[in-house]
């Protein structure tokens, strides 16, 4: 097997006394997309928040090809939980962002938003400001931000979870679609089981807190993926068994 | 059997007057929804859902038509229809218990029935030990239980819930329509239900209206009979669930 | 944040005192050393003076403590006259529409108008009594109060009102249960700020025209031309603005305790 | 024409009968009436003769209204640039860079609750009734909430955004040019309008209690010769200066501020 892109070890956070990342070590493969699963309040969100340094770790490493995680040097991005469109942006320059701090060339720019904008559907919407659109259009803006910079390692952190239906399924489809032919790596947090087993290759399953992994699924059904195979239903139920959480 | 209707929804219009124009936005709406039946208002989107229920309830008036809730013309808002919605709408500068007893309060119940009443559905919807807080103490999760009991405890004749769970992440959410199927079992309510998740339509719902897209009339209805409390993954369960995602309008 | 370590401690305490004595040595050095010294007293002389005054008359009659007293009293009189009359027209412009078409073009005429300016038309209108004062401090507070609660009025959530008529509530169950306590925390962003510019307005219509208060003690230090007594008014007036502001603060934790978190 | 214009329509009538009905009743009872001496109150009709008048007319105060108006605003262009320009970077400064912000902060808490008016003596007695005097006591009025302002501004940059551009690779830099000050723009702006506010009302303070120009100084020759019309036409002259620069503002703001400010 290749060496993998993502390394990390003994990975510990604690805020103040709580522990919350209890010697966390699991390895990422290059191009792999992996879903992170686990109870409502166990970390997740600070795993992520840990792995790309937007909090200082107690203790542990964290490293991309091999050399510590540097967000200037690595080409990450990151969507966030919350509403993180930027409010005196356009959808067009909300877009732009991450592109326009990597002082990327112009042209290249204008081509790829154009592309991206056309896959999440904004392109009617370039001009709007965020606080004209609706939270699933903001949530489009900030998908599209992230896909635009064409990252090496994307990281989410439940971006569907506020969507319409239909939306979600569209948009799933894209990513699978975006995924597949740029190669990143995909790191996908979500309480959805189903969103997990339609989407992932491997399903990383945490514990309650203090945070460990309880347990690493491999995921191989052929994609396209049907909910109503009774492989996926299996897979589904046997990752349900594990959080176990009603 | 002859069931007893509550809710009867004739050849209802409504037409918004703004300064931007007039706006069209429910038109020739037709359903009934009969007595402790679970109805689900399902529609893709801003498909005018809230409008309907706002009718309902009396909050708006139909342009064109009418509706006959337990044998009345609504023409405004009454404590007989009480109403959940998507993003709390507690009384923040009030406690749990006194957003869930304003109902009786306001109408003239003395103190000590109206604070065993209160009491009961507090009990019920599981905020037992909660009564004092204010509701940003609360989670998301924990205000919207207070929403509930708010509107059973003014004991209504239906009940609309807006997109009740649309905020809540999707572990609360499944925790909350389990709690909402209990709750609804142990206290038999009309109930008239709108949400834009199959999944949440199809483990909840008697039976499922499908709304058409902007303006709001029935595209289709699909009454549910799966035995409760359903699976999810049940093929029954799946496999109503890709028809109807089948015949919903596109969004996009 | 428990595991803070001494060398952050010390930051957070050191770091400040660094501003303050830049500050007070500057203040002394200019003093010492430059021809500002002929019109400006040192730290130390102001701080004396200061204490002195705490026991013994400024003028004829009236020990520093008692001008503040009668400038405090005078500042609740108008704040208090123009809250109540501020929240019921800012409220009632807000909720009932026929009332804002017919008040508000007058309002807006008064708005703009700075406050200070109404002195001399006041003094016209009143003479240089109490009844002056008043007016000045009333106009003052008064247009901010209006402005907040107006504000507050108009974002009452219109749900929340259909909430409460769906639950049973009555017009006037609606208004004082749903509409006021909505209000609340608008109508205390406004007397903030309407108490700061009714202490600015006391000072401004002492200065003008007045026999006490802490505005008349720094117009007389400057007739005489006694620098220290300037200094020891406006120190007093800051001190006695930040009580002020933090029995706002104080009141609004009370009454708003329901917008907190913790706990 | 539909229905919701025709009631925004109807209220617009009402205000206009509103107004009529203020100058009509101040009409009646002033020159028909005559229920108050003209000296305190004079008739609409009066206030604005003497309005015209004084466009052309040097009695009483030696200057016409628009010298008067040229006098106070230079004054207050003055302070009000030397405010803004060193507030705005303060106050940022104090936001974004920790040290500043422990140094700065303090001092600056300590200084905030003095009114600036309290300073007027301080400086009549430094620079005497002079140009500087009134500059620098608009430029205390300025830099206040300038500051304060552009400082919260800055604390309040929601930390999501902060992050995202640091998970892009942005530098402080970045950071505080593309994130930290576009979203404190609308604090910072509502700073400078609340500044020009103070600025605009300590200046009239200043004006009347020691001047020899400016719309101030013609108010208070008016009030010492009992002209309440040329008191008034001041008033009047200020508030219509008032109204002008917050409709300045306001088209400044939509140009500058994107993405809509707080509504």
């Amino acid at each position: 097997m290749a060496e993998p892109i993502v390394k990390v070890r003994n990975l510990t956070k604690s805020f103040g006394d709580l522990l919350v990342l209890d010697d966390v070590s699991f390895d990422v493969q290059k191009g792999e997309f992996l879903c992170i699963v686990g109870p409502t309040g166990c970390g997740k969100t600070t795993f992520l928040n840990s792995l790309t340094k937007l909090y200082n770790i107690d203790s542990g490493s964290i490293t991309i090809n091999g050399k510590d995680i540097d967000l200037r040097q690595n080409n990450i991005a990151y969507i966030f939980q919350e509403y993180s469109a930027m409010e005196w942006l356009t959808v067009e320059q909300n877009i732009m962002y991450g592109l326009k701090i990597k002082h990327v060339d112009k042209d290249i720019i204008r081509q790829r938003v154009e592309n991206v904008m056309e896959i999440v559907g904004l392109t009617k919407y370039r001009n709007f400001y965020p606080r004209q659109l609706s939270a699933s259009m903001l949530q489009r803006v900030v998908i599209a931000r992230a896909f635009a910079v064409e990252p090496e390692l994307l990281l989410m952190d439940e971006p569907y979870g506020q969507l319409d239906l239909q939306l979600k399924y569209h948009l799933e489809d894209e990513l699978i679609k975006l995924w597949q032919k740029t190669g990143t790596t995909v790191i996908f947090i979500t309480h959805n089981i189903e969103e997990a087993v339609y989407l992932s290759d491997r399903i990383l399953v945490l514990t309650n807190k203090p945070t460990k992994i309880k347990k690493s699924i491999p995921n191989n059904l052929p994609r396209p993926r049907k909910i109503s195979d009774p492989e996926f239903v299996k897979l589904r139920n046997e990752v349900t068994d594990l959080i176990k959480w009603w | 059997m002859s069931r007893k209707a509550v809710i009867e929804c004739k050849h209802v219009s409504k037409t918004f007057y703004t300064l931007s124009g007039d706006h069209l936005v429910v038109d020739d709406l037709n359903f009934t929804v009969y007595e402790n039946e679970f109805v689900v208002l399902f529609g893709p989107g801003q498909c005018g859902k809230t409008t309907v229920l706002n009718l309902i309830t009396g909050l708006e008036l139909p342009t064109k038509g009418e509706i006959i809730v337990a044998g009345e013309k609504v023409t405004g808002p009454s404590p007989k229809r009480g109403m959940v919605y998507q993003t709390t709408n507690l009384f923040m500068w009030y406690n749990v218990m006194k957003n869930v007893e304003f109902g009786p309060s306001v109408r003239g119940i003395s103190k000590k029935e109206r604070r065993k009443k209160a009491q009961h559905y507090i009990d019920l919807v599981g905020l037992t030990g909660f009564e004092k807080h204010y509701p940003v103490q609360l989670s998301g999760g924990m205000q919207q239980r207070v929403g509930i009991a708010r509107a059973y405890c003014n004991e209504p004749d239906i009940i609309c819930m807006d997109e009740p769970f649309g905020h809540l992440d999707a572990q609360t959410r499944y925790l909350m329509e389990k709690e909402v199927e209990r709750i609804s079992s142990q206290e038999k309510r009309t109930v008239v239900f709108v949400t834009n998740n199959v999944e949440e339509a199809i483990y909840l719902a008697d039976r499922i209206i499908l709304l058409r897209n902007l303006p709001t009339s029935v595209k289709k209805e699909y009454t549910v009979d799966l035995p409760r409390p359903r699976n999810y993954v049940s093929p029954e369960f799946l496999a109503l669930r890709e028809e109807i995602t089948r015949d919903m309008d596109p969004t996009l | 944040m428990k595991k803070s370590s001494i060398k952050q401690k010390a930051g957070t305490i050191l770091l400040p005192a660094v501003g303050f004595v830049a500050i007070l040595v500057i203040w002394w050095l200019l003093v010492s050393f430059t021809r500002i010294g002929l019109l400006l007293p040192t730290p130390l002389e102001v701080l004396k003076r200061f204490i002195y005054f705490l026991g013994n008359p400024i003028g004829k009659a009236f020990t520093l403590p008692m001008h503040l007293l009668i400038s405090l009293r005078r500042v609740l009189t108008g704040f208090c006259i123009a809250s109540v009359a501020g929240i019921i027209v800012g409220i009632s412009m807000g909720r009932f529409k026929p009332i804002e078409a017919i008040v508000r073009p007058i309002f807006e005429l008064v708005r703009p108008i700075p406050g200070v300016a109404w002195i001399p038309l006041a003094i016209v209108w009143f003479g240089i009594g109490e009844t002056a004062k008043t007016f000045i401090i009333f106009m003052g507070g008064f247009v901010n109060i209006v402005v907040n609660t107006y504000a507050g009025a108009r974002h009452v959530d219109e749900r929340l009102m259909g909430v409460a008529y769906m639950l049973g509530a009555s017009k006037i169950q609606a208004f004082f249960r749903v509409v006021l306590p909505s209000c609340v925390p608008y109508i205390f962003a406004g007397m903030q700020v309407g108490l700061s510019t009714c202490w600015m307005a006391v000072l401004a219509a002492e200065m003008v025209s007045s026999f006490e208060g802490v505005g008349w003690v720094i117009i007389a230090g400057q007739d005489i031309n006694d620098m220290a007594q300037i200094f020891v008014g406006i120190i007093a007036i800051a001190v006695m603005g930040l009580l002020l502001a933090a029995f706002m603060r104080f009141m609004e934790r009370i009454l708003c305790r329901w917008r907190e978190r913790g706990a | 024409m539909n229905t919701a214009k025709r009631i925004n329509r109807k209220y617009k009538y009402i205000s206009l009968i509103s107004m009529l009905a203020f100058l009509g009743i101040w009409y009646l009872a002033t020159a028909v009436l005559k229920l108050v001496p003209a000296y305190s109150l004079p008739d609409p009709v009066k206030v604005i003769t003497t309005f015209v008048q004084k466009f052309y007319m040097k009695v009483p105060d030696g200057a016409t209204l628009l010298q008067n108006i040229w006098a106070s605003v230079k004054v207050a262009m003055l302070g009000y640039v030397f405010g803004v320009v060193i507030g705005i970077p303060t106050g940022v400064a104090m936001g974004w860079i920790k040290a500043v912000e422990k140094i700065v902060r303090p001092v600056f808490d300590f200084i905030k609750p003095i009114p600036p008016i309290a300073l007027i003596p301080v400086m009549i007695v430094f620079f005497g009734i002079s140009l500087q005097a009134k500059a620098i006591i608009i430029f205390f009025s300025t830099v206040i909430p300038c500051i304060v302002n552009s400082y919260s501004g800055i604390k309040q940059t929601n930390q999501i955004h902060l992050w995202v551009a640091q998970t892009f690779g942005a530098t402080r830099r970045q950071q505080l040019f593309t994130v930290a000050l576009p979203s404190a723009l609308p604090m910072i702006f509502a700073g400078l309008r609340v500044a020009m506010g103070s600025s605009w009302m300590g200046l009239v303070a200043a004006e009347l209690l020691g001047s020899t120009s400016g719309i101030g100084y013609m108010i208070s020759v008016g009030r010492a010769l009992l002209r309440s019309d040329i008191i008034i036409v001041g008033i009047l002259t200020l508030g219509i200066i008032g109204i002008l620069i917050s409709v300045m503002f306001d088209l400044l703001e939509k140009l500058l501020v994107r993405g809509g400010s707080e509504k």
